[in-house]
C-alpha cells in the first residue's frame, strides 16, 4: 500500500507511509468497531433467542437492527462523569488502555496471505502480548474508580487473566511449534488445502488443544462464565461500575472486539484461517504462489474470499461466544482458579507433550489419508530451517561484503 | 548536523538507557514503597537492555554482538521476571509482618 | 522496506522521548498506581525502541514479559498500599537533593561515555541491513543449542534459566503462602479481599 | 585313633572352654534365658572338653596300656652311681613334634634285678612338642608346646570330669544370678541390703577362662608357658572369689589370695630363671626338630638335662656347673691367652666340668652348680608352696571361701590348690634331696597346723578348707619323701572327694543360707541325698576301709603314703627325730582328719535342728545338683579301685598303674643325699614282699585304726553327747584359742609383715609429703611468683595491653562504622551509586577515552 502510494501517486514517502498507515487503521477501526456494534446487537438478539425472547424489535425496523447505534449516540450524548474519590487520570485514561490493547493486534492479525496492515515476524507473539495488556485497562479502572466494587472486579480480573494466560499460551505455542515459525500469515499458509491439513485436526491432541485455547480465550477476554471482573450480581457491574458515556461504551467496545480478535487468532492458528474446508481457489490455480509478489486479480478475488472466510470464522467463534454466555452459569472465583490451575493447565501441557511425540514418532495425522494435498504441514519445520539458513547465508555474504575481515572468517567458517 | 541530532547511532540508544538506568537508581534511592524500589530496579534493568540490544543491532553498526546482545537481553528480561517473584514474595511477606512496605521501617539489622 | 532513514530517527526520538520522559515521571510520582502506569509506558516505549533497533523478538518479549511483570507490581501496589498511608511515605527533601545530586552527576558520566566512544557514534551509513532480518528463527535455534552464524549456541544458559526460573516459581509461592494463624485455620493475609 | 591326634585333642580340649570365655565376654550379658544366660554355652564347652580328654584316654590306653611293657626292665635297686649310658641318655624319651615318643626302655642300661619290688619301669612314654613357635631369640625359644604323658591326661579327664560336674551344679546353685539378687551380706548405708542385677554370664565366664587356664597348665610344654597358665589360674581365682564384689570381705578375700600367691610366684620366677639359666630351654621333653639346614637335631629338655646320670640319676647339668664356676671357667680362658681358638677353651672346659661338679677329683671340694638346682628346685617349690597353700602362705584358702561355693570346690579344692602339687609332681625328676625334705617337713607341718585348726572350726566351708590345706600337705609330704606315685593318686582321689565335699555343704548352705553349723542340725531327713553322699565323701577323705580286701578312695591313697613315710622313717641311715615327725605327724593328721570330717558332718545333718527356722526352710536341692552330687560320690568311692585283679594285663587298668606310666626318669632308684645323711627308699620299697609284714601291714592297721578312733571320738562328742564339746573347750581353753584363732597366723603376719610394711609406706608418705612434695611444692611457689612478676611486666603490659589498645581501636573503628549501616535500603543504594561514580571517575583519570576507542 505505501509502496503504492509512494510509486504510483509520487507522494512524498513519509506521507505514502502515513496515508498508508491511516488507511490500514481506519479499515481495522472500522472493522472491528462495526463488527462490535453488530455483535452487541447480535448478543442481544441471541440473548433473547435462547431465553425465548425475541430481542431488540423496535429501533430500525423488524430485526432492531439500529439498536447499536442508537446505543452509541446515546452514549455520546451521556455527561462524562468522574466520582470525587477517583483518580481522575486513570480513571480517563483506563477505557483507552483496554480499547487500545484490544484493537492493536488487528495490526499484526492477516485476514489473508499477505492482507496484513504490518507483517511481523513475531506475529503470534505480538498479538499475545498486546491483548494481554488490555487487562491493565481493567485494572486501572478499577483501581481509579475508587469504589470497593470496582476494586473487587478489577482483582479478580487480574487474578483470572494472569492465570488464563499460561494455558492459553501453551495452547498457541503447539502450532507454533508444529509450523516452526510465529509468523500468522506462514502458520495460516500451512495450513492450506482441504479442511483436513488445518491444524485442529493434525492429530487428538491439537483437537483437544483447540478447545483448551478457546476455554482460555473466553476466559481472558472476560466473557461469561468467566465475568467475575462484572459479576452484576455480586459487584454491580464490577470494574465499569463508575463509568458512563462514552468512556462505558470504550469498555464495551474493547471487549467484543478482543472477543473477535481471539476467535480470529483461534481461526488462523486452528481453524485454517483465510482457507476454507475446500481448497477452491487453489484447485482454480487464483491463490497466490508462495514467492509471488506482482499483483493479480485472481489472486485478489482469492485473497477477497479469503478474507470473507475468516471473518465468518470469526463471527462464528464471537457466536458461540455469545451462545455460552447464555446458556452456562457463572463460576465461583475459585471455581474459575480451579478450572485453570487443575484441568487446563495441566491438560495443555499434556497437549503440549502430546503433540511433541506425535511429531516425533512422525505418526500420521487425517491430512495424509487424502491423496491430493497441495501444500502439507509434514516437514515444514525442516524447509523453515532450511529457508532460513539460506537466509542467513546470504545476510552472511552482504555483511562479509560491508564489514572487516573478522566477519568474513566467520562467514567461512560457516561455509564450511 | 551535530553528532546528537544525525542518523541514530549506538550512543543514541546508550543515552536512553542511560537516562533509564540513572532514573531507576534514583527510583530506588527515593523511594520508600518497596515496590517504587522495585520498579526502580526494573528501569535499571530495561537501562542495560537498551544497551544490549543497541550493541546486538545489525541495524546500528557494523561490528554489532548479533544475536549475543538480543540473548542476553532476553537472559536480562527472564532473570528480572524471576527477581520481581522473589522481591514480590518478600515484599508479601514484609507486609503481613509489618503492615506496610515501608522500606524504611525494614531497619532491624541496622548497626 | 519503506522505513526512511529520518522517519527511524523520528520514531527513535519518540520513542526515546516517551521512555525517558515516563521513567522520570515514575520516578516524580509519588502514587504507587501511576508509578506502575508510567513505567508500563515506559517499557512499552522501550520495546519500541527495541523493534526500531531490530530486536523484535526482544521487543515482543519486553511487552509481554515486562508488561505482565508490572502488571502484577501494579495489583501488588494496590493491594499492600492502604490509600490512607501511602501519602505519609514521604522522601525528605534533602534526600531528594541528594539523590538529584548523585543520579545527576550518575547520568552526565554515563551520557559522557555513551558518546565519547567513537566506535558508538558512528553510524551505519549506507550499508543496508539485511533484507530478511527476522531474528526470531535465528534467536530460537541459538537457544536450542545452533546458531547459523557461527556463534555459540546457548542451550545450556537456556537450560539453567528454565531451572532457574522453575526454582523461583516455588521459592516464591513458598515465601508467599498463606500462613495459618495459631487460633483459627484462616489465613492471615486477608487483604486481597479488602 | 593314632598318638599322634593326641595334641589335637587335648589342644582342642584345652581351647573349647577358652571360646566359651571369649563368647560369653562379647554376647554374655545379651543372652537371654534360651541359653541359661549364657551357662549352657560354658557347660557345654567343658562337657565336650570332658569327651575329648576321655577319647584321649582311650587313645592313649590304646597305645600305652598301662604295665604292658614288653621290653620289662627291671627297676633299678639302690644304685647311686655307676657308669652313665652316653647312648640312654641321647636317646631316652626322645620324640619328634607331635609324634611317636620312643620310650627308651630296652637301654635301660644295667638291668639290675636287685628290685625287691619287681616292679617293672620304664622311662616314662611321652609326647612333646610345639604347636606354634612364637619366636626364637638366640638360646631363648618361646613356642606354645604340649608335654602329654599319662599325667597329663589322668589331670585331663580329672580336671574336665570335675568341671563338669561342677558346671552343671553351678547351674542350680547360680540360678538366683538370673534375676535380680539382693545380697544379704552386703548392708548399705541405709541400712537396706544391696540389690544387684545377677551376672551369671560373668560367673560363667570367669569358670570358663578358669577351666582353661588349668587344663593350659596341665598341657603346657614348657615352664614358660606353665608360669602363663599358673598366672592366669591365679587371676581367675582372684576373679572368682571376688564374685561377690561388694561384700568387702570377698573383695579382702580375693586380694589376699591374689597377692599372698605373687609372693609364692616370685620364688618360682626365682627357680624358672635359674632353670633358663643353667638350662638355657623351657621345654620338658625332648624334641627333635629340624633346624635350618635340615638336619635333625635333638633338643634336650629340662628333665633329660637334669636326669642324666647313671639309670637316670640326679646329675648337675653342664649349664648349670658352668654356671656356678665362672671364676674356674675365667682363670681356664685366662690361662689359655687370647690365642686359643673357641674349640680350644670349649675342649679345656669340658675337661673340667665333670670334676667341678663332683667336687673336685677326690669330692671333697666345692660341687659347683648343686647349690643352684638346690635353689631353683626350692625357688619351684615356692610357687607350688603359694598355689597349694602350703604352711607359710596358706593363709589366703581359709579366706578364699568367700566365693560361691561351686567356685571352692573347683579352685580351690579340686584343682587350682592342685595346679602346686601337680607343678611338684611335674618338676619331681628335678629336685633333690636336700629339697625334698624342706617339702616334706613343709607338707608335715602344714597337713598338721590345718587339721587342728579345723578341729575348732564352725564355718561349714572353713572347715573343709582347713582339710584341704591339711590334704595338699600330705600330698606334699607324700612326694617329700619319695612317694611320687602316693602323692598324685591323693592328689585325683582328693579331688573327687574334696569337691564331693564342698559340692555337699554347698548344697545344704543353699538348703539353709548360712555358714555356720550350729545354725544347722538333723539336716539328713531334709536332704537325704546330701547327707548321704557327705557321708561318702566323709567316709572317703577319713581312708575307711576294710584292710586289704577293698576301701574308699582315699584309703588307697593315704595308706600309701602313710606307707611310702614309714619306709622312710624305717629305712636305714634315717632313723631321725625328722623322720619320725614326719610319719608320726601323717598318722596323727589322718586320725584327726577324720575327727574333724565326722564332727563336720554330725553337726549338720544329725542330733536335733539347732535353728528351727532355718531348718523348716530347708529342702533338698534340685536334680541338677543332686546328680553331680551322686556322680562325684561314685568316683570318691572307687577311683582308686584296681577292677581286675590277678595277674592279667588289665590287672594294671587303674589310675595307679596311669600314673606309674609317667613316673619320672630315676625316681625308681633310692636316693642318697651325703649333705643330709638320709637316703629317700624308691616308692616300691614297702611293696616287697620282705617288708610286708615290717610296713605294709602295720602301717594299714593303723590308718585304719586312726581313722575309726577319730571317728568314734567324733561320735562319742557330737553324735551321742557322752563328752560336751563345751566342757572340752573349756578344759582346754589355752588351747582352743590357739586354733581357734589359726595358731594366730594373721596375727602373726599382721605383726611381722603387714604392720611393718604400713609403717614403712607411712614413713615414705611422710617422706613424699613434707620433703619432696615441700621441695616441689616450693620450686612451683618459686616460680609461680617469677611467672606472676613476669606475667605483669611482660604479658600484661606488652601483650596484654597491646592487644587490647588494638581491640578497643578495632572496636571504636566497628562502632564508628556502625552508624553506616543504618538499615536504610535506599540509603545503601545510594552508596552504591557513590561508589560506581567514583569507580568511574578514578578509571577515567588513568586511562582517559582511549580505551574503547
Amino acid at each position: 500500500m505505501a509502496e503504492f502510494f509512494d510509486t504510483s501517486l509520487h507522494l512524498p514517502t513519509w506521507l505514502a507511509c502515513l496515508l498508508a498507515a491511516l488507511v490500514h487503521c481506519g479499515l481495522i477501526l472500522s472493522l472491528v468497531g462495526t463488527g462490535a456494534a453488530v455483535f452487541i446487537w447480535m448478543e442481544r438478539k441471541v440473548a433473547g433467542r435462547i431465553q425465548d425472547r425475541l430481542g431488540p424489535t423496535r429501533t430500525g425496523g423488524r430485526f432492531g437492527w439500529l439498536q447499536s447505534p442508537a446505543d452509541g449516540l446515546k452514549l455520546l450524548t451521556k455527561e462524562d462523569l468522574v466520582p470525587g474519590s477517583a483518580d481522575a487520570m486513570l480513571f480517563r485514561v483506563a477505557p483507552y488502555v483496554s480499547f487500545t490493547a484490544s484493537f492493536t493486534p488487528f495490526l499484526a492479525l492477516p485476514f489473508a496471505d499477505g492482507w496484513v496492515a504490518q507483517h511481523l515476524h513475531t506475529g503470534v507473539f505480538f498479538v499475545l502480548a498486546v491483548l494481554s495488556l488490555e487487562v491493565f485497562g481493567v485494572i486501572l479502572a478499577g483501581y481509579a474508580s475508587g469504589s470497593k466494587w470496582s476494586l473487587f472486579g478489577a482483582m479478580r480480573e487480574s487474578a483470572q487473566v494472569v492465570s488464563y494466560e499460561v494455558p492459553l499460551k501453551l495452547c498457541v505455542v503447539i502450532p507454533v511449534l508444529l509450523c516452526g515459525t510465529l509468523d500468522l500469515i506462514a502458520i495460516g499458509n500451512m495450513q492450506a488445502g482441504w479442511m483436513s491439513n488445518w491444524l485442529v485436526f493434525h492429530d487428538p491432541f491439537t483437537f483437544l488443544a483447540f478447545w483448551i485455547y478457546f476455554t482460555c480465550g473466553v476466559a481472558s477476554v472476560n466473557r461469561a462464565p468467566f465475568d467475575l471482573a462484572e459479576a452484576e450480581s455480586e459487584l454491580v457491574a464490577g470494574f465499569h461500575t463508575e463509568y458512563s458515556g462514552l468512556r462505558w461504551g470504550f469498555f464495551f467496545m474493547a471487549e467484543y472486539g478482543s472477543m473477535f480478535l481471539v476467535s480470529c487468532l483461534c481461526s488462523v492458528l486452528f481453524l485454517g484461517g483465510w482457507h476454507g474446508p475446500i481448497p477452491l481457489f487453489d484447485l482454480l490455480g487464483w491463490s497466490y504462489g508462495q514467492e509471488e509478489t506482482v499483483f493479480r486479480l485472481t489472486g485478489y478475488l482469492a485473497n477477497l474470499a479469503g478474507c470473507v472466510n475468516l471473518i465468518l470464522k470469526g463471527v462464528l467463534g464471537v457466536t458461540v461466544m455469545i451462545w455460552v454466555r447464555w446458556t452456562l452459569p457463572r463460576l465461583r472465583i475459585d471455581q474459575v482458579m480451579t478450572t485453570c490451575l487443575k484441568y487446563c493447565v495441566p491438560l495443555a501441557a499434556i497437549c503440549f507433550v502430546g503433540v511433541l511425540s506425535w511429531q516425533l514418532l512422525g505418526l500420521r495425522g487425517p491430512n495424509d489419508l487424502i491423496p491430493v494435498a497441495p501444500r502439507g504441514v509434514a516437514g515444514v519445520r525442516e524447509g523453515w530451517v532450511r529457508k532460513a539458513e539460506a537466509a542467513e547465508r546470504q545476510a552472511q555474504g552482504e555483511r562479509t561484503a560491508a564489514a572487516g575481515r573478522r566477519v568474513a572468517a566467520r562467514s567461512e567458517k560457516v561455509g564450511g | 548536523m551535530t553528532p546528537c541530532f544525525g542518523q541514530i547511532t549506538v550512543a543514541h540508544y546508550l543515552a536512553v538507557g542511560a537516562v533509564l538506568f540513572v532514573a531507576g537508581i534514583a527510583c530506588m534511592m527515593t523511594k520508600r514503597n518497596a515496590l517504587g524500589v522495585l520498579m526502580g530496579v526494573e528501569l535499571v534493568l530495561n537501562g542495560a537492555n537498551v544497551n544490549f540490544v543497541a550493541f546486538g543491532s545489525d541495524y546500528l553498526r557494523p561490528q554489532s554482538l548479533g544475536l549475543d546482545g538480543h540473548l542476553m537481553a532476553l537472559f536480562v528480561i527472564v532473570l528480572a521476571a524471576a527477581e520481581a517473584a522473589v522481591a514480590l514474595a518478600i515484599v508479601l511477606n514484609f507486609y503481613n509482618s509489618r503492615a506496610s512496605i515501608d522500606v524504611d521501617r525494614a531497619d532491624h539489622l541496622k548497626g | 522496506m519503506f522505513a526512511a532513514i529520518d522517519w527511524q530517527a523520528a520514531f527513535f526520538w519518540l520513542f526515546a522521548l516517551i521512555s525517558c520522559g515516563f521513567a522520570l515521571a515514575v520516578l516524580f510520582t509519588p502514587n504507587i498506581v501511576h508509578m506502575a502506569s508510567y513505567l508500563i509506558v515506559s517499557l512499552g516505549a522501550v520495546a519500541g525502541l527495541f523493534f526500531l533497533a531490530g530486536a523484535e523478538f526482544v521487543g515482543a518479549m519486553q511487552l509481554m514479559l515486562y508488561v505482565g511483570g508490572t502488571l502484577v507490581l501494579l495489583v501488588f501496589g494496590v493491594m499492600l498500599t492502604s490509600r490512607s498511608n501511602f501519602i505519609r511515605m514521604k522522601t525528605g527533601g534533602g534526600e531528594w537533593i541528594l539523590t538529584l545530586f548523585v543520579g545527576g552527576a550518575l547520568l552526565l558520566l554515563l551520557l559522557r561515555t555513551a558518546f565519547l566512544v567513537d566506535g558508538w557514534r558512528i553510524p551505519l551509513g549506507q550499508a543496508s541491513p539485511p533484507a530478511d532480518a527476522s531474528t526470531t528463527t535465528r534467536i530460537g535455534l541459538a537457544l536450542s543449542g545452533v546458531r547459523l552464524d557461527g556463534g555459540n549456541g546457548y542451550l545450556l544458559p537456556f537450560v539453567i534459566i528454565s531451572m532457574h526460573l522453575l526454582v523461583v516459581l516455588i521459592g516464591a509461592a513458598y515465601l508467599a503462602r498463606a500462613k495459618r494463624s495459631a487460633d483459627g485455620g484462616q489465613p492471615v493475609d486477608r487483604n486481597l479481599m479488602r | 585313633m593314632e598318638p599322634s591326634a593326641l595334641p589335637w585333642l587335648l589342644g582342642l580340649a584345652t581351647l573349647l572352654p577358652l571360646a566359651s570365655f571369649f563368647f560369653l565376654l562379647l554376647f554374655g550379658p545379651r543372652l537371654g534365658k534360651a541359653f541359661g544366660h549364657g551357662a549352657h554355652i560354658a557347660t557345654g564347652a567343658i562337657v565336650a572338653a570332658g569327651v575329648l580328654s576321655f577319647v584321649a584316654l582311650l587313645v592313649w590306653l590304646g597305645h600305652h596300656f598301662p604295665g604292658g611293657g614288653e621290653h620289662p626292665a627291671a627297676e633299678l635297686g639302690r644304685v647311686t652311681s655307676g657308669e652313665q649310658d652316653p647312648a640312654h641318655a641321647a636317646t631316652a624319651g626322645l620324640s619328634e613334634p607331635g609324634s611317636r615318643a620312643v620310650g627308651g626302655a630296652g637301654e635301660a642300661g644295667s638291668a639290675a634285678s636287685n628290685s625287691p619290688a619287681g616292679h617293672m619301669h620304664r622311662p616314662p612314654v611321652y609326647y612333646a612338642g610345639d604347636y606354634y613357635t612364637l619366636g626364637v631369640f638366640g638360646r631363648l625359644r618361646l613356642s606354645i608346646g604340649y608335654y602329654i604323658d599319662s599325667l597329663t591326661i589322668c589331670m585331663f579327664c580329672l580336671v574336665t570330669l570335675i568341671a563338669s560336674c561342677i558346671h552343671f551344679y553351678s547351674l542350680g546353685y547360680m540360678h538366683d544370678e538370673q534375676h535380680e539378687v539382693t545380697d544379704q551380706e552386703v548392708t548399705l548405708r541405709d541400712g537396706s541390703h544391696l540389690k544387684r542385677r545377677g551376672r551369671p554370664a560373668v560367673f560363667f565366664q570367669y569358670m570358663s577362662l578358669f577351666c582353661f587356664s588349668m587344663l593350659g597348665l596341665v598341657l603346657a610344654g614348657n615352664i614358660a608357658m606353665v608360669f602363663v597358665f599358673w598366672e592366669l589360674v591365679g587371676i581367675c581365682s582372684y576373679f572368682l572369689i571376688g564374685f561377690y564384689i561388694e561384700r568387702r570381705s570377698a573383695c579382702h578375700a580375693a586380694n589376699k589370695a591374689f597377692i599372698v600367691n605373687r609372693i609364692g610366684d616370685f620364688g618360682m620366677m626365682i627357680g624358672l630363671m635359674v632353670l633358663w639359666c643353667g638350662l638355657g630351654t623351657f621345654a620338658f621333653g625332648d624334641v627333635q626338630r629340624a633346624d635350618a639346614g635340615g638336619t635333625k637335631r635333638l633338643e634336650q629338655g629340662i628333665f633329660s638335662l637334669v636326669r642324666s646320670g647313671a639309670d637316670h640319676s640326679l646329675r648337675v647339668p653342664d649349664g648349670l656347673v658352668r654356671l656356678s664356676a665362672r671364676d674356674e671357667v675365667a682363670r681356664i680362658v685366662r690361662g689359655l691367652g687370647p690365642q686359643a681358638s673357641a674349640e680350644q677353651v670349649e675342649q679345656a672346659i669340658a675337661a673340667q666340668v665333670e670334676t667341678w661338679r663332683n667336687g673336685g677329683p677326690d669330692g671333697q671340694g666345692p660341687r659347683f652348680g648343686y647349690g643352684l638346682l638346690v635353689l631353683a628346685g626350692i625357688g619351684i617349690f615356692c610357687g607350688c608352696v603359694g598355689k597349694s597353700a602350703q604352711f607359710p602362705l596358706h593363709v589366703w584358702l581359709p579366706d578364699a571361701m568367700e566365693g560361691p561355693t561351686p567356685v571352692s570346690a573347683l579352685v580351690h579344692s579340686a584343682t587350682m590348690v592342685a595346679a602346686g602339687v601337680y607343678l611338684v609332681g611335674r618338676f619331681f625328676p628335678v629336685f633333690t634331696p636336700e629339697v625334698l625334705l624342706v617339702i616334706a617337713l613343709v607338707g608335715c607341718i602344714t597337713l598338721f597346723m590345718a587339721a587342728t585348726i579345723a578341729i575348732t572350726a564352725t564355718d561349714i566351708k572353713r572347715v573343709l578348707a582347713y582339710s584341704t590345706v591339711s590334704q595338699l600337705g600330705y600330698m606334699m609330704l607324700a612326694l617329700g619323701v619319695g612317694g611320687w606315685v602316693a602323692g598324685l593318686l591323693h592328689l585325683v582321689t582328693h579331688a573327687f572327694f574334696k569337691s564331693l565335699l564342698f559340692l555337699c555343704s554347698g548344697s545344704v548352705i543353699h538348703a539353709v543360707h548360712t555358714n555356720e553349723m550350729t545354725e544347722m542340725g538333723g539336716l539328713r531327713k531334709k536332704m537325704p541325698i546330701t547327707a548321704l553322699t557327705m557321708l561318702v565323701g566323709c567316709l572317703a577323705i577319713a581312708g575307711i576301709s576294710i584292710p586289704f580286701v577293698i576301701g574308699f578312695s582315699g584309703y588307697y591313697s593315704k595308706d600309701r603314703i602313710l606307707e611310702q613315710a614309714c619306709s622312710f622313717m624305717l629305712y636305714e641311715g634315717n632313723r631321725s627325730f625328722v623322720a619320725s615327725l614326719l610319719f608320726y605327724a601323717a598318722a596323727g593328721g589322718a586320725m584327726i582328719t577324720a575327727f574333724y570330717m565326722f564332727r563336720l558332718w554330725y553337726l549338720t545333718f544329725a542330733g536335733k535342728p539347732r535353728n528351727p527356722h532355718r531348718y523348716e526352710h530347708a529342702h533338698e536341692s534340685p536334680l541338677v545338683m543332686t546328680v553331680p552330687l551322686v556322680v562325684l560320690a561314685v568316683f570318691a568311692t572307687g577311683v582308686a579301685w584296681q577292677p581286675f585283679g590277678g595277674q592279667s594285663r588289665l590287672s594294671n587298668l587303674s589310675v595307679v598303674g596311669l600314673l606309674e606310666q609317667s613316673r619320672p626318669l630315676g625316681t625308681l632308684a633310692d636316693a642318697a643325699s651325703p649333705a643330709l645323711g638320709m637316703t629317700w627308699p624308691n616308692e616300691h620299697f614297702a611293696h616287697a614282699p620282705e617288708q610286708h609284714e615290717a610296713i605294709v601291714k602295720p602301717v594299714t592297721w593303723l590308718a585304719t585304726l586312726t581313722a575309726w578312733a577319730g571317728i568314734g571320738l567324733a561320735t562319742v562328742i557330737y553324735c551321742l553327747g557322752y563328752i560336751q564339746a563345751a566342757e572340752v573347750r573349756r578344759q582346754f581353753e589355752a588351747l582352743y584359742q590357739f586354733l581357734l584363732h589359726k595358731w594366730w597366723f594373721d596375727e602373726l603376719y599382721d605383726v611381722l609383715f603387714v604392720r611393718p610394711t604400713h609403717a614403712v609406706a607411712r614413713w615414705a608418705a611422710a617422706v613424699d609429703r613434707h620433703w619432696i612434695d615441700g621441695l616441689i611444692d616450693g620450686l612451683a611457689r618459686w616460680t609461680s611468683g617469677l611467672a606472676a612478676i613476669w606475667d605483669r611486666m611482660a604479658d600484661q603490659w606488652l601483650v596484654d595491653g597491646s592487644v587490647n589498645r588494638f581491640a578497643s581501636g578495632v572496636y571504636g573503628v566497628g562502632v564508628w562504622l556502625r552508624r553506616v549501616q543504618t538499615g536504610r535500603l535506599r540509603q545503601y543504594v545510594m552508596f552504591v551509586a557513590i561508589g560506581a561514580l567514583a569507580v568511574f571517575v578514578f578509571i577515567s583519570f588513568f586511562w582517559g577515552s582511549s580505551w574503547a576507542g
